[in-house]
């Protein structure tokens, strides 16, 4: 069930540019945390700014009960949030939303993450090979600095590709462009991702092309982030007038109920 | 900080915080506003609804409706805007699908109904009539009216005058307008709407607004004009509430902008009989608890027993 | 921030920021509202009155007056009420005493007046237009009618004609209605000034709002009621401008809550000839220099060289 | 000529439970202080909250270009200034309005605070005693905790007489009353006072009562701070229909120009 919380933040580091890593300590939230779900943190003075911010679980630490994020200072919340410091608490509720669902046996497992949006799978991926699922990651960033979760992910023990836009690491271009080059569609029984609007499309058009099924995690504004407001609607495929909202029935969706007309 | 200091000291026993909104008894002054709660389920792991003092549903359509396309909300200045754009199931599936669950919480439940033509109004204020299970029918007047070209029903005093009435003819139960805050004379609207057999008046609505992504250069919402709501647009909900509590002897449910329990006792002191919250569940979902227990140590901390003592206080010369 | 990025990047030669306000040449779109930037002169050490496209002052009236009882102000979520209730020196003593520095300095005036009575808006006018040195004359409507019992000119499209029209008879200058934003429809009054002669239109004043003190159980302002001003009512401003701009061909003087050039580019993008800036100025003294910088990089960094590029942008489909 | 500058803060340290001092490097400003102005400050995001808050100068280091604050955490604004850490910078506008006159000659003088109302009277006094003035302090609190002001008083010099309203320091009880038990009125050629408005008002009377000529410097709400917007209003004594502008005009007033009905 999830909660409201004042979790103690332990660490908030930044990793990059406008990267930053915050781990807090929310014991009740960490218990019920799934990959793929997501926080709904407030930051900044009571009415400003006002509404919370939708941030993934970027990993979650059972023994210590807290709940790790990775995220990008992209205007006034996430830049408020950047300020936090260890000792502080933040207000925090979750977790919410729906996450990945995991294959229960063995499989081969493809993770594609652009930008931040490696976020989710980190954890995903820990979870994966858990299961022991066989796990191929895929990240592309604009450049070498922002390959964040490089570490996590090799100690989690994942085949780990990455792709920068400059080429400052791993294959030049789109993640699409290593996708095509470096991975045997024949391999992957599943494929999750996460990443920019058009990545995602791109990803999810590969997955069709090669006919692999998966899931996506999408983003959309967020007011109460349980399904009360209907503020996060966003089309569905199946049905043109019906709009899904991705906070409570998502963030996560199968690959073949999304429409990817709104990103063109 | 003055405030805080009152609001905090707790002594003496707990005072009586229930009101009668026209006709409805409420255990405590606060009213989940509608839209925002959705149908009390979904804030289930947060708070309970029964603790509410009523909760008002989701604005109900005749037929289901899709809503506006997105995107449908974006922040502001203390405040967002929204263009939901009255997604529901309908009433019927309103009244079949989700109020069995609020009933089974013993939760006291305002419909919330909005209407393309006065005739959709009264009908269905006539299936609520006749299916039960709710306390008081709140009318979202601020919607367009599609006989009359689009013009809000809540603008024009003569069609808040029909509306009530066609209403008030189909149902026993409590009949609350909710006035549209956009308007040039809330007190005449609020004039009409008693004169048609209003039992109380819920203001108000959010103000008409809008916002441009500069980099776009579109406007930020699918629906290019969205309501306006949360602090930003509190001090005209309590100049508007001052004014229609000054002239019209009904009570009111008042709100706009409350996030805490001083806001809600500023509602109460400019002449709100109930206060409800809105955009603030989003910032907390444990508003609710948290107004009912600030008004409660005030009045505790001001040697005072009931909210009668404090309501209007602004309006005493 | 996408945002802020466009506004850092600097390349190419400056734009052209020059506008014409019906009838009146700006070097740049940015102007101080009335009642914020006084006679020009407070500013001084902060910002050279003449770095403004133009200044509004104070609004005068045909006799001097001493304003409203304080307190006159109150700070309210991401904005202010303000309730001053119009001290000044009185039209004389302003052509007199104040217009002289704001000449010597070579900035663009717009005088703002407000009347008890349509004659006292025409006399003055007349005064105005006989002693020369401004460059326009803004009517605050937003003032109650003595006459018509108090009722705003502002609210009633008839007494909006009778008074544009009056000032017309009076002066060659241009005029410029400043319509209030407590309205139900605000295209019917810009469509009433419109056929009065206005030539332009200024938009918003403040909303009317009021706060209590939860303590004292009083109102907070001597006068009850304020003005809302700042950030708080930037949507409302920016919908009534795209409301008016869609329907009506006249340039208009946008602002409401601008507290950058982000905000500014917004109004610009709905349809504002020129740009005022009120409650900002009191946050940052340098935002009319901030403004001015942040739009001609907007302009440079998205490759435009005049703001005809973008105006009215987010109102094509 | 007043400036807005970004001050360096080197200090801001928490004296007793609510009271604060801040320091901070603002060349420019410090070269342009007179005791009883004040600075407008800004703190919190750009639009919550809002306006400035006005402070007095409590004291000006001019050989390390800095002004000193010493101010009371009431409310929003007040409660984000004090999180304010050494290195950070606070944006700040002044000095503004009108000090105290001092006087040319050699003179005796009482200064009399409330509560942070010492503020501006510890300037004052530094000033006063460069002046070879004779000083005496008188300043009413609470308790002794918010007697933060006698260590400096001590370092000027002057003749500090403290009062308590728990007794705990000093005289008990209000400051009115030490007046009259421990200060001869015949010595006093000048007196200033700065502190709660019924305070302020009481000082007043004891003044008026005693033919002592003086200043007071007096609080109201403010958006400008340079009298453009004519927000801070307040009665003058000589003429009800006028209204003066406390930022502008004040805060520092004559005591003879000074209505106190608002205060009761
Ligand atoms: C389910 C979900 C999970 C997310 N996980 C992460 C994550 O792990 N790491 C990360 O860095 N970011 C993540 N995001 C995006 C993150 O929510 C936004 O970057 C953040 O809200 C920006 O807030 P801001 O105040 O800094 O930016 P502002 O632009 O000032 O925000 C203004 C408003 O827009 C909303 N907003 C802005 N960008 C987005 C966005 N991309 N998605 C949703 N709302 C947005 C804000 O919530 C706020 O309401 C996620 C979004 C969603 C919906
Ligand atoms: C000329 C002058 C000098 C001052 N010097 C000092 C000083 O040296 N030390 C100190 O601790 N305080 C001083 N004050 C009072 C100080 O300005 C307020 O305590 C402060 O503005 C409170 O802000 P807040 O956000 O914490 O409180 P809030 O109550 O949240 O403020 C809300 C609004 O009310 C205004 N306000 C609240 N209290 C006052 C007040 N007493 N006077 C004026 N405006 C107020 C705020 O500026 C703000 O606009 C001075 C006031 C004035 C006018
Ligand atoms: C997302 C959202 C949806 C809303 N939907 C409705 C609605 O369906 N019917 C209605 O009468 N009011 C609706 N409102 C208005 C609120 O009930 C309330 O009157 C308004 O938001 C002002 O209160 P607040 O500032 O506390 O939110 C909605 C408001 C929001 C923010
Ligand atoms: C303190 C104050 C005084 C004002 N006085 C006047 C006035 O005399 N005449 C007028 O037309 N508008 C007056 N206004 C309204 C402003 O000119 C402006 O229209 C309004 O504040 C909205 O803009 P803003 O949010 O940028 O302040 C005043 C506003 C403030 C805050
Ligand atoms: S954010 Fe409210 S329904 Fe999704
Ligand atoms: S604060 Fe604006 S005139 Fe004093």
């Amino acid at each position: 069930m999830p909660s409201l919380e004042n979790g103690l933040v332990v660490r908030n580091v930044q990793l990059s540019r406008d990267l930053y890593e915050m781990e807090f300590i929310a014991p009740n939230m960490a218990g019920e945390c799934q990959p793929g779900q997501f926080v709904h943190v407030k930051v900044g003075s009571e009415d400003s700014p006002l509404l919370r911010r939708p941030l993934s679980l970027y990993d979650v630490d059972h023994h210590l009960g807290s709940v790790i994020l990775l995220y990008k200072v992209v205007g006034k919340g996430t830049a408020l949030l950047s300020q936090l410091q260890a000792k502080n608490y933040v207000d925090v509720m979750g977790p919410l939303g729906r996450g990945f669902t995991l294959p229960n046996e063995k499989r081969n497992v493809l993770l594609v993450g652009g930008g931040v949006g490696i976020a989710p799978l980190v954890y995903l991926a820990r979870e994966l090979k858990e299961r022991e699922c066989n796990v191929k990651v895929v990240h592309g960033t604009q450049t070498r600095a922002d390959l964040v979760a490089g570490e996590r992910l090799g100690k989690i023990g994942v085949d780990f590709l990455p792709a920068t836009m400059d080429g400052s690491a791993g294959c030049k271009g789109l993640v699409t462009d290593l996708l095509n080059k470096k991975v045997d569609p024949g391999w992957v029984d599943i494929l999750y991702t996460c990443g920019p609007e058009l990545m995602m499309a791109a990803v999810a058009e590969y997955a069709r092309r090669h006919q692999i099924r998966g899931q996506v995690s999408l983003e959309e504004k967020m007011a109460c982030g349980v399904g009360a407001c209907l503020g996060c609607a966003r089309q569905a495929k199946s049905n043109d007038a019906h709009y899904v909202k991705v906070c409570k029935e998502g963030p996560v969706f199968d690959l073949n109920d999304v429409s990817w007309e709104q990103s063109n | 900080m003055k405030k805080e200091a009152m609001l905090q000291s707790d002594q003496g026993s707990s005072p009586n915080l229930s009101v009668n909104l026209g006709g409805i008894n409420l255990i405590n002054p606060v009213v989940a506003a509608s839209g925002t709660f959705g149908y009390g389920s979904e804030y289930r792991d947060f708070i309970n609804p029964a603790e509410l003092g009523a909760v008002a549903v989701k604005g109900t359509t005749l037929e289901p409706r899709a809503g506006n396309a997105p995107p449908r909300i974006y922040e502001t200045a203390s405040g967002m805007l929204n263009s939901i754009g009255l997604e529901n199931p309908g009433i019927d599936g309103f009244l079949k699908n989700y109020l069995p669950y609020l009933n089974s919480q013993g939760v006291t439940v305002l419909a919330n109904i909005a209407g393309n033509t006065i005739e959709e109004y009264a009908e269905m204020a006539a299936r609520i009539q006749a299916h039960g299970g709710i306390a008081g029918i709140e009318l979202n007047i601020s919607c367009p009216n599609v006989k009359k070209g689009g013009l809000q029903f809540g603008t024009d005093p003569d069609m808040v005058y029909q509306v009530v009435a066609a209403v008030k003819a189909q149902t026993s139960l409590p009949v609350i307008p909710k006035l549209s805050p956009n308007v040039t004379d809330i007190v005449m609207i609020a004039r009409a709407a008693q004169a048609a057999g209003a039992d109380a008046l819920s203001m108000i609505n959010t103000l008409m607004g809008m916002a441009v992504d500069i980099n776009s250069r579109k406007p930020v919402l699918g629906n290019i004009f969205g309501g306006l709501s949360g602090p930003a647009i509190k001090p005209v909900a309590l100049r508007m509430i001052y004014q229609v509590h000054q002239e019209i002897d009904l009570p009111i449910l008042g709100g706009g902008g409350v996030i805490n329990a001083e806001d809600a006792l500023e509602f109460i002191m400019v002449g709100a009989t109930a206060v409800s919250i809105g955009t603030g569940i989003f910032v907390n979902p444990n508003l609710a608890r948290d107004v009912v227990q600030g008004i409660s140590r005030y009045l505790q901390a001001n040697g005072l027993d009931n909210l009668e003592q404090i309501r209007g206080a602004a309006l005493q010369k």
